[in-house]
């Protein structure tokens, strides 16, 4: 079986299992949790794509965010268009913004690259907040209409549960096409050196800049269906703090894995729920669990189970190279 | 005729002359080594060549056609391929997709195209898959094909990415220490696979430190030293040269 | 939406039996009210006394007997100050706890974010935020369910201007933070000023995070003001009062009503000595006079506050200390009224009249669900380090 | 000097060294040839306490080094040149040497040092006229030579080299072998693993031979010049 | 010419100065580590707090709360390379940089529970006087700042160039296993940068708290400002760091002093990007060849 389509076998089952969940429980807060989860799966796994296998860190995602979330609300409130098309035109947007911004920004690397997508963000973020006679400001957006398929609409967190979901699992399944591709061995080659990846061929510039439009683009389309889905938003949820987050569950997941934006945004999402019961210690036991992982899981959590499959894997063709 | 062409190349670093004037040019079907004390310039030489470092003065010619500072991906596309000295495989990913990954130029799916996988990306992929098998049969590697490329040993690393270099059809395949690091044995074999190479007709340039590699396998041998070009011939001119003997082989 | 019915319904089949029992033990069994704070994140210095006060007047409450007899019970929540929390938080209440009412958040942001969960879940909500928009329609959605205790910006706002009238200050300058705070107080102050006659004459503003305002304030010196207002909630306000100081302004400096707090004291130091701002009656109860019906109620809080619950080592008491008393009591008192239907409970807050609170004495209306006017506020002047009623 | 017994080493999930029994005498220059992957460097890391043995002894000078901190067995003496140079490229050449005698702290040592650094310069005379120049600018072989040198200003007793003519003109690996006899000649210790085993047991006064992490040949190196199943392994068919 | 000019370049300078003292905190352990410590800022908040109880719960003088605050965080620093950083199974620069930030969220939670939730202040070292200085005004505690940042980098400059210890530091940094086989004891050597870089933020963090008060979570907004400080002046050069956090402090003060208070910040960020789309490797940092 080739890798793709293992990944897919993998993906449908993993779609199944989310999708029976609702048959047995719908409790809203779940819902809600676990609706919030599949968003961060979308943008983690685009940040997979440029982290991961592009090896171009992002501390700005949080900024694209943003941006399908306000372009696709603001648009959807003022002219009354249809959240769809907002969030159509959001992407497209948000798509230009990240060329262009991606352009020069890309050329950076590590610590400069961190710093310019962190600026990027940040600027983003104080935008929001003093463009208020547009943005709404520090106090947000609030009655963004709700997503509709003719008068059914989207406006309970089971309804949106099948909407991010879907989406969350259609990132994925693009993302995995992407990665068994000539573009995902073209990112790999980058990841590891630029320089032989350009002497294979590669327009460095341009497939780094491709992936980051399209880690935008998911980023995007993640703020526009939390936007729609939430009804209400303001600058807070879309701050640096955010990025590192997304990051954090790259890493936590595991860099190189697509699955690792599954299982890091389902750990992380719900972790600081999960923590309440400490209540004072909270922070503390977040932050040493963060800790804990990275220091103890250095593929991340799938990156442990991937390790250990391709262990078997090389060991059982050993054997059979012995033989 | 002339498949490639330098033309007095001069590259200054900082200030520091690595590159002083040097010419040559190659035909096809030709294996040129390049030989010549550490820091003589001759990776410097085919940095300029394959694009990674724009010339301070000085042309180059690829059939004919002035391509002097073009971008390194435009040089591969155009079919000058290169491997490195730090082989620079890709660990994790298998030994078949490395090989793949140099079937880039070959291939032409745009972003789009490869995140929705169609049918068009399915059927190169599918090309792609297959030129590297037959690479890697030609490499003696058909078998390790679905290894993690790091489980390699590093002798065989080294052909995997010679391989990944011709999987784009390449013309002018540029070696950059193809024997080094390997033992007397292993550089044996390597010589075998670059006999192959020559069988099927492919230009090549050979930087080496192995004399006898060198000696075996080349065509002619152009021998730098400090930047300059101080022999340029077969390699029985080359070896009885005497500047040649006293700045890089030594007396023997 | 039939699917969730037929599912629903046969949940409902299931649990029956167990509800039916519990009716039985229903005298008992405590009522459920969410409270949730920003407790961790940059508004924990509020967040977390407005918990402590919470839930000490539960335990006031519980003590009196509670609701009807049946007792009160906090289920608490972090909010972070975060808006998804905020929102998952207040879901959790509704659904998974179950609870009648709710009190909270801290910061306008999430307040706004919940706002809508709330409406639409028909859960009385007492929110202890600063901002107004959280009571306010249009575009910011509606308020049927939704309350708060502490003062409206405007309020303030009205207060500071009437008492520079009296002063016959006729210009000043505006120095505002950048968050909802700030700018919902800028948005105030600019909105009044024609209303009073008085003129800006310089706007500045400051991230909350600033560590020197040196530079705005040394340009609303060159527009000499006769006096400055400065808007923002926490340290930074002590930074602006230091630099003023430093740079010699001799105007007064007005702070904001979010301000009156002793740590604003020992933060700034000597440079806090004249600042004048508009504080609940809290700050300065005991120079009431002795008709102010709010004067019993304050020293009894006082009395609780610091001298049974010992909440006054860290967070000594300020002008936001009785907000989620307030907000308790209200719904307490509305509670006894209607008992824990949702509705009812919500149309008997509404019709709250002449309670008498820590932050002044509520009466609200179906326009107005805040119920607090400029009498219900007092400004103080800080006088070597003690707080000072400046006007009534 | 140094004994080796019994050294296993499980390295990157692969049994690495399986056993490995060796031993240096002062004064004597010994060989480690083997082919890529048979655990060459592994040992020398080993040696180092770069990588951890999970079984068997090391000696050196009599104390047991095996578990300890890299650092420490460079304290003792035994002192490694890695493979691929690495040389502090950002630093000059005098301060890649300066960190060479990083150890020497006392005045005595200190007052050796000025010696040692002359004897290292006046092997390597190249080195005298690139003192105050950054070291990464410096061509392949004067790199290796500034590595040796780095090295010997230590208080070097055994000099492990790792594949010192990898990657060198073949002038430049004559010099190189050169200077590793006169270090003999100078009385010096040295454990030299190489893949040009040729050279190697040419100058060699032992050798071993490492094939997939257990010794599997060893003697005197002009024996195993001669012997067949090194000649075909190793030494491949003579060429010209 | 606006008169308040040399105001604004004072200001500005201060801050400044306060965000130099941060980058250089970032600079050490980039010079041993290759990292980003995304925990300086609560070095910071930590000296702070710990100059905070060292005078009020211990009734120090301030010579020895200087002194042993230092030294505490200096401690912390240390603890954190030792039982956090040391620890990790996977030495990349992303997750150790992760661990540092794992860290921040522990330290910041640590101060919240031991000193609590609101703000902390202290008196000003030499009194409230300010200085008349060409028309500006600026308090005597500026001045402290100020001095507390050449100070601070005047020693690291002398460290990193014309000690062995610094440049044993260099090389770990440029490559641990050499550097091993030199004999120097390179998680010593990395602790003892996580020290330094913990007694530098507790410097910053002294100085500072008379003029800003000092909250829990005070050291994530400076440090990130401190962070912009370093890259632009150069990661890891402590000639840059000083130059970027200058540059970004009066950056501000004059954006807000003659452009807009309001959009100071992007004002500011704006700048820095401009300045790293030209110079990719900031102001003084210099192209690096990839080697192949």
């Amino acid at each position: 079986m080739s890798p793709l389509a293992r990944d897919r076998l993998l993906l449908l089952t993993m779609g199944a299992m989310i999708f029976s969940i609702p048959l047995v429980m719908r409790n809203p807060y779940y819902l809600n949790v676990l609706n919030i989860v599949a968003l961060n799966v979308l943008v983690v796994a685009g940040l997979t794509l440029l982290i991961g296998y592009a090896g171009q860190i992002s501390l700005g995602h949080g900024g694209f965010y943003a941006m399908g979330a306000y372009i696709s609300a603001l648009l959807a409130i003022h002219l009354g268009w249809n959240p769809w098309i907002t969030t159509g035109i959001a992407m497209a947007l948000t798509g230009m913004i990240a060329l262009i911004i991606g352009i020069p920004t890309l050329r950076l690397r590590g610590h400069y690259l961190v710093m310019a997508t962190l600026g990027f963000n940040l600027i983003v973020y104080i935008l929001l907040i003093q463009l208020d006679d547009i943005t709404g400001g520090p106090s947000g957006l609030s009655r963004i209409p709700y997503y509709t398929i003719g008068t059914w609409g989207f406006t309970t967190d089971l309804r949106c549960y099948w909407l991010v979901w879907f989406f969350a699992l259609l990132g994925l399944f693009l993302a995995f096409n992407l990665v068994h591709s000539r573009m995902g061995r073209a990112l790999m080659a980058i990841r590891e050196s630029e320089v032989a990846a350009s002497c294979l061929g590669i327009e460095t510039w341009r497939c780094k800049t491709e992936v980051f439009i399209v880690s935008a683009l998911m980023a995007s389309l993640a703020g526009s269906l939390y936007a729609h889905y939430m009804s209400f938003i303001s600058p807070k949820t879309f701050d640096i703090f955010y990025s590192i987050e997304v990051v954090a569950m790259v890493i936590v997941g595991g860099i190189g894995s697509l699955w690792g934006a599954l299982l890091g945004s389902a750990f992380l999402t719900p972790l600081p729920y999960l923590l309440h019961f400490f209540e004072e210690y909270k922070d503390l036991i977040y932050g040493a669990i963060f800790m804990g992982v990275l220091i103890f899981l250095p593929q991340g959590l799938a990156g442990g189970l991937v390790k250990l499959y391709q262990k078997r894997r090389l060991m059982s063709q050993l054997k059979k190279v012995q033989e | 005729m002339e498949l490639l062409a330098v033309k007095e190349i001069v590259k200054h670093f900082n200030g520091v002359k690595a590159l002083k004037g040097i010419s040559f040019s190659l035909k096809e079907g030709e294996i040129l080594g390049i030989i010549g004390p550490n820091g003589a310039g001759k990776t410097t030489l085919i940095n300029i060549i394959s694009g990674i470092y724009k010339p301070t003065s000085g042309e180059v010619f690829y059939r004919g056609e002035r391509v002097t500072g073009y971008p390194p991906h435009a040089m591969a596309k155009m079919g000058i391929a290169r491997t490195f000295q730090h082989i620079q495989i890709f660990p994790e990913i298998t030994v078949l997709e490395n090989v793949m990954a140099g079937y880039h130029t070959r291939s032409s799916s745009g972003i789009v195209s490869c995140l929705l996988h169609l049918p068009s990306v399915m059927k190169e992929e599918r090309a792609a898959a297959a030129k590297a098998v037959d690479l890697l049969d030609l490499m003696g590697l058909k078998a390790k094909a679905n290894w993690p490329a790091f489980a390699l040993p590093y002798g065989e690393q080294k052909k995997v990415v010679i391989a990944r270099a011709l999987a784009g059809d390449p013309k002018v395949l540029m070696l950059d220490e193809p024997a080094g690091g390997l033992n007397e044995a292993e550089t044996e074999e390597m010589g075998d696979l670059l006999e192959r190479l020559r069988g099927l007709g492919i230009t090549l340039i050979l930087i080496e430190h192995d004399i006898s590699l060198v000696m075996d396998v080349c065509h002619r041998i152009l021998v730098l030293h400090h930047g300059y070009k101080i022999a340029l011939g077969t390699p029985q001119q080359v070896q009885q040269d005497p500047q040649v003997i006293d700045a890089y082989l030594g007396g023997a | 939406m039939k699917k969730l019915m037929v599912v629903l319904l046969f949940i409902g089949l299931v649990i029956q039996p167990a509800l039916a029992k519990e009716k039985v033990a229903a005298k008992k069994e405590p009522i459920k009210v969410g409270a949730f704070f920003a407790l961790s994140g940059p508004a924990a210095f509020i967040g977390t006394p407005t918990k402590l006060v919470a839930q000490m007047a539960a335990d006031e409450i519980n003590r009196q007997g509670g609701i009807n007899g049946r007792p009160i019970e906090l289920v608490f929540g972090d909010t972070e100050g975060d808006p998804t929390k905020a929102v998952a938080i207040a879901k959790k209440f509704i659904y998974v706890d179950k609870v009648v009412a709710i009190i909270g958040p801290t910061r306008t942001g999430t307040g706004m974010a919940v706002k809508k969960i709330v409406e639409q879940a028909h859960v009385p909500t007492i929110m202890t935020v600063g901002g107004d928009p959280v009571i306010m329609g249009g575009r910011f959605g509606s308020y049927r369910y939704i309350f708060k205790t502490p003062q409206r910006s405007s309020t303030a706002v009205k207060k500071i201007f009437i008492y520079l009238k009296k002063k016959g200050i006729k210009t000043v300058a505006i120095l505002t933070s950048s968050d909802g705070f700030g700018k919902d107080g800028k948005r105030w102050l600019l909105k009044l000023t024609p209303q009073y006659g008085i003129k800006v004459v310089a706007q500045e503003s400051f991230s909350p995070s600033d560590t020197d305002m040196t530079s705005q304030l040394a340009s609303i010196r060159t527009k000499n003001p006769q006096a400055i207002i400065c808007w923002t909630i926490g340290p930074a306000g002590s930074i602006v009062a230091k630099n003023v100081k430093q740079l010699g302004i001799n105007v007064p400096l007005i702070q904001c009503h979010g301000l009156p707090d002793p740590k604003y004291v020992e933060l700034a130091g000597e440079a806090a000595n004249g600042s004048i701002m508009p504080s609940t009656k809290l700050m300065a109860w005991q120079q009431l006079p002795d008709k102010d019906p709010q004067k019993p109620v304050i020293a009894r809080f006082v009395h609780l506050y610091k001298d049974v619950y010992h909440y006054d080592k860290e967070f000594p008491i300020n002008t936001h200390s009785g907000y989620a008393w307030d907000a308790l009591m209200i719904l307490t008192r509305a509670m006894r009224k209607s008992g824990p239907d949702r509705e009812r409970l919500r149309d008997a807050i509404e019709k709250t009249k002449g309670y008498v609170g820590i932050s002044g004495v509520y009466t609200m209306s179906p326009k107005d669900h805040n119920g607090l006017g400029v009498d219900s506020m007092i400004m103080v002047r800080v006088e070597n380090g003690h707080w000072v009623m400046e006007s009534y | 000097m140094l004994i080796v017994q019994d050294l296993h080493v499980y390295y990157g999930g692969l049994h690495a060294l399986k056993g490995v029994n060796l031993h240096v005498s002062k004064g004597e220059i010994v060989a480690i040839i083997g082919r890529n992957g048979a655990g060459k460097t592994t040992l020398l890391n080993a040696l180092s306490g770069l990588v951890k043995a999970q079984r068997g002894t090391i000696t050196f000078r009599g104390i047991p080094i095996q578990g300890k901190k890299p650092h420490k067995i460079v304290r003792l003496g035994l002192c490694q040149v890695p493979e691929g140079r690495r040389i502090f490229a950002p630093l000059t050449v005098s301060e890649n040497l300066e960190l060479g005698a990083y150890l020497k702290r006392t005045p005595q040592e200190k007052a050796k040092s000025k010696e040692d650094l002359d004897y290292v310069l006046q092997l390597f005379p190249l080195l005298k006229k690139r003192l105050h120049l950054r070291a990464g600018i410096l061509s392949g072989g004067e790199q290796q030579m500034l590595a040796i040198g780095r090295a010997l200003v230590g208080n070097t007793k055994l000099l492990a080299l790792d594949e010192p003519s990898l990657g060198l003109a073949p002038m430049v690996v004559k010099e190189i072998f050169n200077v590793i006899s006169r270090l003999r000649d100078d009385g010096g210790t040295i454990l030299l693993v190489e893949q040009n085993a040729r050279e190697a047991l040419s100058v060699s006064d032992r050798a071993y031979v490492l094939e997939a992490g257990r010794v599997a040949i060893k003697g005197p190196s002009s024996r195993l010049l001669e012997e067949e199943k090194v000649k075909t392994a190793y030494l491949g068919k003579k060429r010209r | 010419m606006n008169q308040n000019l040399a105001q604004f370049i004072f200001s500005g300078t201060t801050t400044g100065a306060i965000y130099a003292l941060i980058a250089l905190g970032f600079c050490i352990v980039e010079n041993s580590m290759k990292i980003v410590n995304f925990a300086q800022g609560d070095f910071l908040t930590l000296g702070g707090m710990f100059m905070f109880s060292m005078l009020y719960a211990l009734h120090l003088s301030i010579l020895p709360a200087i002194v042993l605050s230092v030294l505490a965080v200096a401690l912390i620093g240390a603890a954190m390379e030792r039982f956090a950083l040391r620890l990790a199974k996977s030495k990349e620069t992303v997750v150790l940089v992760f661990i540092t930030i794992g860290a921040s969220i522990f330290i910041r939670g640590g101060i919240k529970l031991i000193w609590g939730k609101s703000p902390k202040s202290l008196p000003y070292f030499s009194g409230a006087h300010p200085i008349d200085l060409l028309g500006a005004r600026i308090l005597p505690q500026s001045l402290w700042v100020i001095g507390g940042t050449i100070a601070v980098f005047l020693a690291l400059h002398h460290f990193f160039h014309h000690t062995k210890q610094g440049k044993a530091m260099k090389a770990v940094a440029y490559d641990p296993k050499a550097a091993a086989l030199m004999g120097i004891n390179v998680e010593a050597m990395m602790m003892l940068s996580l020290a330094l870089a913990g007694g530098v933020g507790a410097v910053a963090g002294i100085l500072i708290i008379p003029i800003t008060t000092m909250t829990f979570d005070m050291g994530v907004m400076l440090g990130l400002k401190g962070f912009a400080a370093a890259v632009l002046g150069g990661y890891g050069d402590v000639m840059g760091a000083v130059i970027g956090g200058l540059l970004l402090g009066l950056l501000e003060s004059l954006g807000a002093g003659l452009i807009s208070s309001t959009y100071k910040d992007v004002i500011a960020f704006v700048v820095l990007l401009l300045v790293l789309f030209l110079r990719p490797r900031g102001i003084l940092g210099k192209e690096e060849w990839e080697r192949v």
